[in-house]
């Protein structure tokens, strides 16, 4: 027997729990107003959801999937990224969107049940939320290859869960983009349920982070309730893949301290006690307690800020309800480039029956 | 005799079965601690213990794929997809292996799987969670496809699933999960899978559906019976293979057919039965057949919901224009 | 004007469109350095580089999840997948994704792509290379669903549906590919997407089919001429969006209606067909309509396969049926 | 950055290209008969290959898929196996279903045209070839959790080609098995080519055998020219599998000699020299060198071999020309155990119109 290739998976922490660095911060950490902005960008992300819940719980929106202890994966992919790479979601990734200016009237609008959540203002070449889980993988490598081709400077960034990691076409997208050397970032948020499904009877791997062996593609572990290291291995595989290096899979450990979705109870499946535990991990904690010991932060502006979050938020709930409703057309729009023939009358149909009381 | 709702009927079933015969087996997503996202297999796996009511990983094409494989090893492995939106990777294992497999071993294996699915609009879910693909299924030879809508039939049609010696597609309908309830016997009685079922009676026009759509086609013959109209209601409950004589004599009878699904009209299964009125009920048909369906478009967004499932306006108006012709 | 067979058609438009159109890309499994399992592709690697016409690891679902990603970035990939055998693991990105991605960004985003695959049966092909899904596709809201029946229309049809905004599923007809040849020329000019063509006129009968089984259709129609009975033939071409016009208006002129197809019956296309007459060309109907279709069944090995598909008698036969109606 | 899982592949030889033994043999082949018996296996597998080629060329079947060159892997894993063991097969395996008792008849059958040649009279069980690449993996790990579930002490066998673990479903599937420790085993006949695409355009993976660290699964490489190497592997695989350790993968490094089917003309895409090259390293040739060297084989019972073989194959082509023909109820007798009435119309209509001068 003769050993024929080995492999070792790393994993980065750079604060602690306590907010503690525990080895030289990256260069982009001394910038603090940067460090502020991002924690800004956790909290009102943790803000939004808690205004999502709410509305879901008053019938004002459907379904919602908050991303409750997760922030700090979106913000330090997100704030990694460069305006023109273009971010492929799931449907857990609003804070992400946020920073790449997706704005919090279409985030609503989207779980409010209107398509025009989808229609984003700001990062116009971002893809849209991915409901079915993995099969965005694709699409990530496809616009991948697409930069590649015209030798743009320019990656794509995929966010998937853990479970998401069971699907073939997270395997088999990571496996094309290793081949065709693609400038793509695979980020798996391993919150470690999938609805109640627990991470280990997702799979028998020791890390998620390994999967990427498979596709003989580089896979990178880092601590995902750390803000400061998401951002720092994010974007060294950013860099990586802009000049040229090929895809890297990285394995965000965090925990989804809510509910999947508000579809969903999670004490049926988890203890409230292991949950009570994993706050003490949390990522805006986390950062918020090193900002202060900088001196970068104290009560007073911590006060400010959730009265700014919370009024931010506010101003677009009363702006997404603003919105005047969407008429029956819109199912007929945009279905097609130009409506054939064939459906003409059916969209007669559809106008002719909308329902009295609904919005023609 | 407890009166229950559908997707209790559909727990009931599923346990009825577990406790007769060892062999059947529950997979899917969330199915197990958590019961399943609508609670259709809740308080199994505790009776059943994990090994038979089993937790999946994330992956629908292979839970398909290790029920096919399961079955043609002697289980009767009940696969649940989690909606509709998500069975699409099935296909694949359906169509190239679950309704093959009898035939091309000659009967020397077998596939007798099942593949629950809840289907459906009408509950304002996310997107992808409200699809009806069922005449994707009904084009596969070699299984079955299958639509209850009641809790009656649920309990009936997927004992019967379940006990089919081949492959059988079994959608159940979200909207009418809690809908309403009825008195169901656990007698362990299966419904045969080759019948339509005539569910009203009627002279002057004949109402096809199933799943739920039948709950407002019903609501239609309530709304034309006002008007002096007594329409038949048909519900298919087994598209695959197709009870046509049930439907034919019913026309036969009325003249008039309207056809109600809530999936996309273009190659829906309503182009079937229609197609089989084109062919075999000609001469029975005193105007033209009406398909009122969901349109050819994507199904929209919670908010529009309204406007795309077929209502009962839209059924009575269809049927009207079936009554203009002499 | 050179005189080509269908599949060098196919290879005309696809070299035509790389050319013309920088953001043009294939890929598929053998396309490349192989030029093609039928050799569609062959010499396009050569001309245009191993970056533009793409040889991909063997993944039928992330071929075509590669292409949405690719078309929502502004290519546009052609995509092929070798047999439509292995067609069904993309149905799940065709139906998800590729027919939404428009509609659920209000337009912000679009697919462009094709998705091309070797059609049908009748080429003694191994199992699982034979098969007609084309129904599955014809289902799909937001999809264009084409099958050429002509070298000339295969040019003309493939050239639209490269430059069609929306996602277009391309189906190749295996039996045709080398089976005769027609004068192309290559000036770049595309067909209409949304037309049935009107291959043969006459006033007896209407014969509707499309892709391979057109020949035999059209064989049929000789036949019947030899006895003096006036066949109409159409080419559907394009399934989705259906031009049911042209169809009610030669059964409005012949009253009868025979539809051809090799796929299984029951929720094929020809149901479609035959429900839009039910639905709009009942008055014109003088018969029953004739569906003459591949059995419900798994398509046979090919010792079975002369049994399988519509034979020209059955189409004579049907069609005489129809003719028996006064 | 801490190391946070890391890992080895390994790779078995024990005879090199001249037949030689590189290390200690493993107890099996103490058995100079068994040895033979496999020898006959292979060089039968070979002649029947030829055989069934040129009846292609003939057409006298349709389009066949040889194993030349690959013949140690089939019957390496066929010899390992028990015989309630199930084989799940791709469609280039007839070396290991020979070995387990299908017949050459059947086999002819099955490329003639015929679904009768899947009906094997002997491995009951044993699943049908796969034709769509990479399904038949999820079927394995099935029939493992039937005989885990049911308490037998039995194994799935699966074969898949190197193209095959570009598949989801091999994935998907073998990470199920990972996380059920299912009574698995998966071999992966790496013959280096998926028709015309070459093993490095397949995927970037080093070897295919890591690919089981995306599941959790101990993956191993084995040279597949050397059949006491893939006997000996899987073997212990099996055992493992069998006192319920989980599931393996194992890679087993081939050549395709031949073209990929009847249907290829592999100079295409590869030149003649690397496959005369390749022509060294062939199994059956290996084997035959080491039979020699202690003495258990020479000419003579070369020739016989060869003579032996020749007229087996041609019985069984014999007994496959007497077969009559199929009926086209053929087409309708298995559908479904019981036929449904909707059916009867369609059957009648095949009687009916059967083609003349074709089988009724
Ligand atoms: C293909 C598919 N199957 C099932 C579902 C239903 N579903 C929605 S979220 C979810 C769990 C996803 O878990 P994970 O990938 O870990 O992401 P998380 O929700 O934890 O962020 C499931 C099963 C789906 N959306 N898509
Ligand atoms: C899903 C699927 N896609 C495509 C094909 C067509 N095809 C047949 S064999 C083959 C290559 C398979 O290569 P590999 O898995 O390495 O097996 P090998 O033929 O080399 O034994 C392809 C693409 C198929 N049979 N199934
Ligand atoms: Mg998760
Ligand atoms: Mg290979």
């Amino acid at each position: 027997m003769t050993t024929v290739a080995a492999f070792e998976i790393d994993h980065t922490q750079f604060l602690d729990p306590q907010g503690e660095a525990v080895k030289a911060l990256p260069p982009f950490a001394a910038d603090t107003a940067a460090l502020v902005a991002m924690y800004r960008a956790m909290v009102l992300t943790r803000a939004f959801d808690a205004k999502a819940i709410a509305l879901q719980r008053t019938g004002k929106i459907g379904t919602f999937a908050s991303a409750l202890g997760q922030e700090a994966v979106g913000v330090g992919v997100a704030t990694a990224m460069e305006g023109d790479d273009v971010l492929v979601p799931s449907y857990r990734d609003h804070a992400a969107q946020f920073v790449r200016g997706v704005s919090m009237v279409e985030s609503l609008l989207y779980w409010g049940g209107d398509e025009r959540g989808s229609n984003f203002a700001g990062p116009r070449q971002d893809l849209a939320n991915c409901v079915p889980i993995g099969t965005q993988v694709p699409h990530a490598a496809g616009a991948a290859y697409a930069f590649k081709l015209r030798r743009e400077p320019r990656v794509a960034v995929c966010l998937l869960g853990d479970g998401g990691t069971s699907r073939g076409d997270f395997y088999e997208a990571m496996n094309m983009a290793g081949v065709w050397r693609l400038p793509l970032v695979i980020v798996i948020n391993n919150n470690q349920w999938a609805i109640s499904v627990p991470r280990h009877l997702q799979s028998a791997a020791q890390t998620l982070a390994q999967k990427a062996i498979a596709a003989g593609v580089e896979g990178r572990q880092v601590d995902g309730n750390d803000v400061i290291a998401v951002r720092q291995i994010v974007g060294q595989a950013l860099d990586k893949a802009r000049s040229g290096g090929g895809p890297t899979l990285i394995e965000a450990m965090t925990y989804r301290l809510g509910d999947h979705t508000t579809a969903d109870d999670a004490s049926r499946y988890r203890d409230a006690e292991s949950v009570r535990e994993q706050w003490t991990f949390e990522p805006n904690l986390r950062l918020r307690r090193y900002l202060a010991r900088i001196g970068a932060w104290d009560k007073e502006r911590e006060d400010a800020l959730q009265r700014d979050c919370a009024a931010e938020v506010n101003a677009a709930v009363d702006a997404y309800f603003a919105l005047p409703p969407p008429t029956c057309d819109a199912m007929f729009d945009h279905l097609y480039q130009t409506l054939p023939d064939a459906l003409e009358a059916q969209r007669e149909e559809a106008r002719k029956f909308a329902p009295k009381g609904e919005p023609q | 005799m407890a009166e229950i709702n559908l997707v209790e009927a559909v727990n009931l079933a599923l346990a009825h079965e577990l406790a007769r015969d060892p062999s059947v087996v529950l997979l899917g997503e969330d199915i197990g601690v958590n019961g399943g996202v609508f609670r259709a297999t809740v308080g199994l796996q505790a009776r059943f213990g994990p090994e038979r009511v089993i937790d999946t990983p994330l992956a629908e094409a292979s839970i398909a794929g290790v029920a096919v494989g399961m079955a043609v090893a002697g289980l009767r492995p009940v696969a649940e997809i989690q909606f509709t939106g998500f069975i699409y990777p099935t296909l694949d294992q359906i169509i190239n292996h679950a309704g093959r497999i009898r035939h091309r071993t000659r009967g020397r294996l077998a596939c007798p799987l099942v593949l629950r699915s809840p289907a459906g609009a009408g509950i304002h879910a996310p997107e992808h969670h409200s699809e009806s693909p069922e005449a994707l299924f009904a084009h596969v030879p070699g299984v079955r496809m299958v639509i209850p809508s009641s809790p009656a039939r649920a309990y009936g049609l997927l004992l019967a699933a379940i006990r089919d010696p081949d492959p059988v597609v079994f959608f159940e309908p979200t909207r009418l999960y809690r809908l309403y309830r009825q008195a169901v016997e656990d007698n362990g009685e299966a419904l045969p899978l080759d019948v339509c079922f005539v569910v009203r009676e009627g002279g002057d026009v004949t109402l096809v559906s199933w799943g739920a759509m039948l709950q407002d086609t019903l609501a239609a013959a309530d709304a034309l019976a006002r008007d002096g109209v007594s329409a038949e209601v048909i519900d298919v409950a087994t598209l695959k293979p197709l009870d046509l004589p049930t439907i034919l004599e019913s026309v036969a009878k009325t003249g008039r057919c309207v056809i109600v699904h809530e999936a996309a009209r273009t190659s829906g299964f309503g182009a079937e039965i229609a197609a089989g009125l084109a062919e075999q009920g000609l001469t029975s048909l005193l105007a033209p057949v009406q398909r009122v369906t969901g349109y050819d478009v994507v199904v929209p967004l919670p908010r529009l919901e309204p406007q795309y499932l077929p209502s009962v306006a839209r059924i009575v108006a269809a049927a009207r224009k079936a009554l203009e012709y002499a």
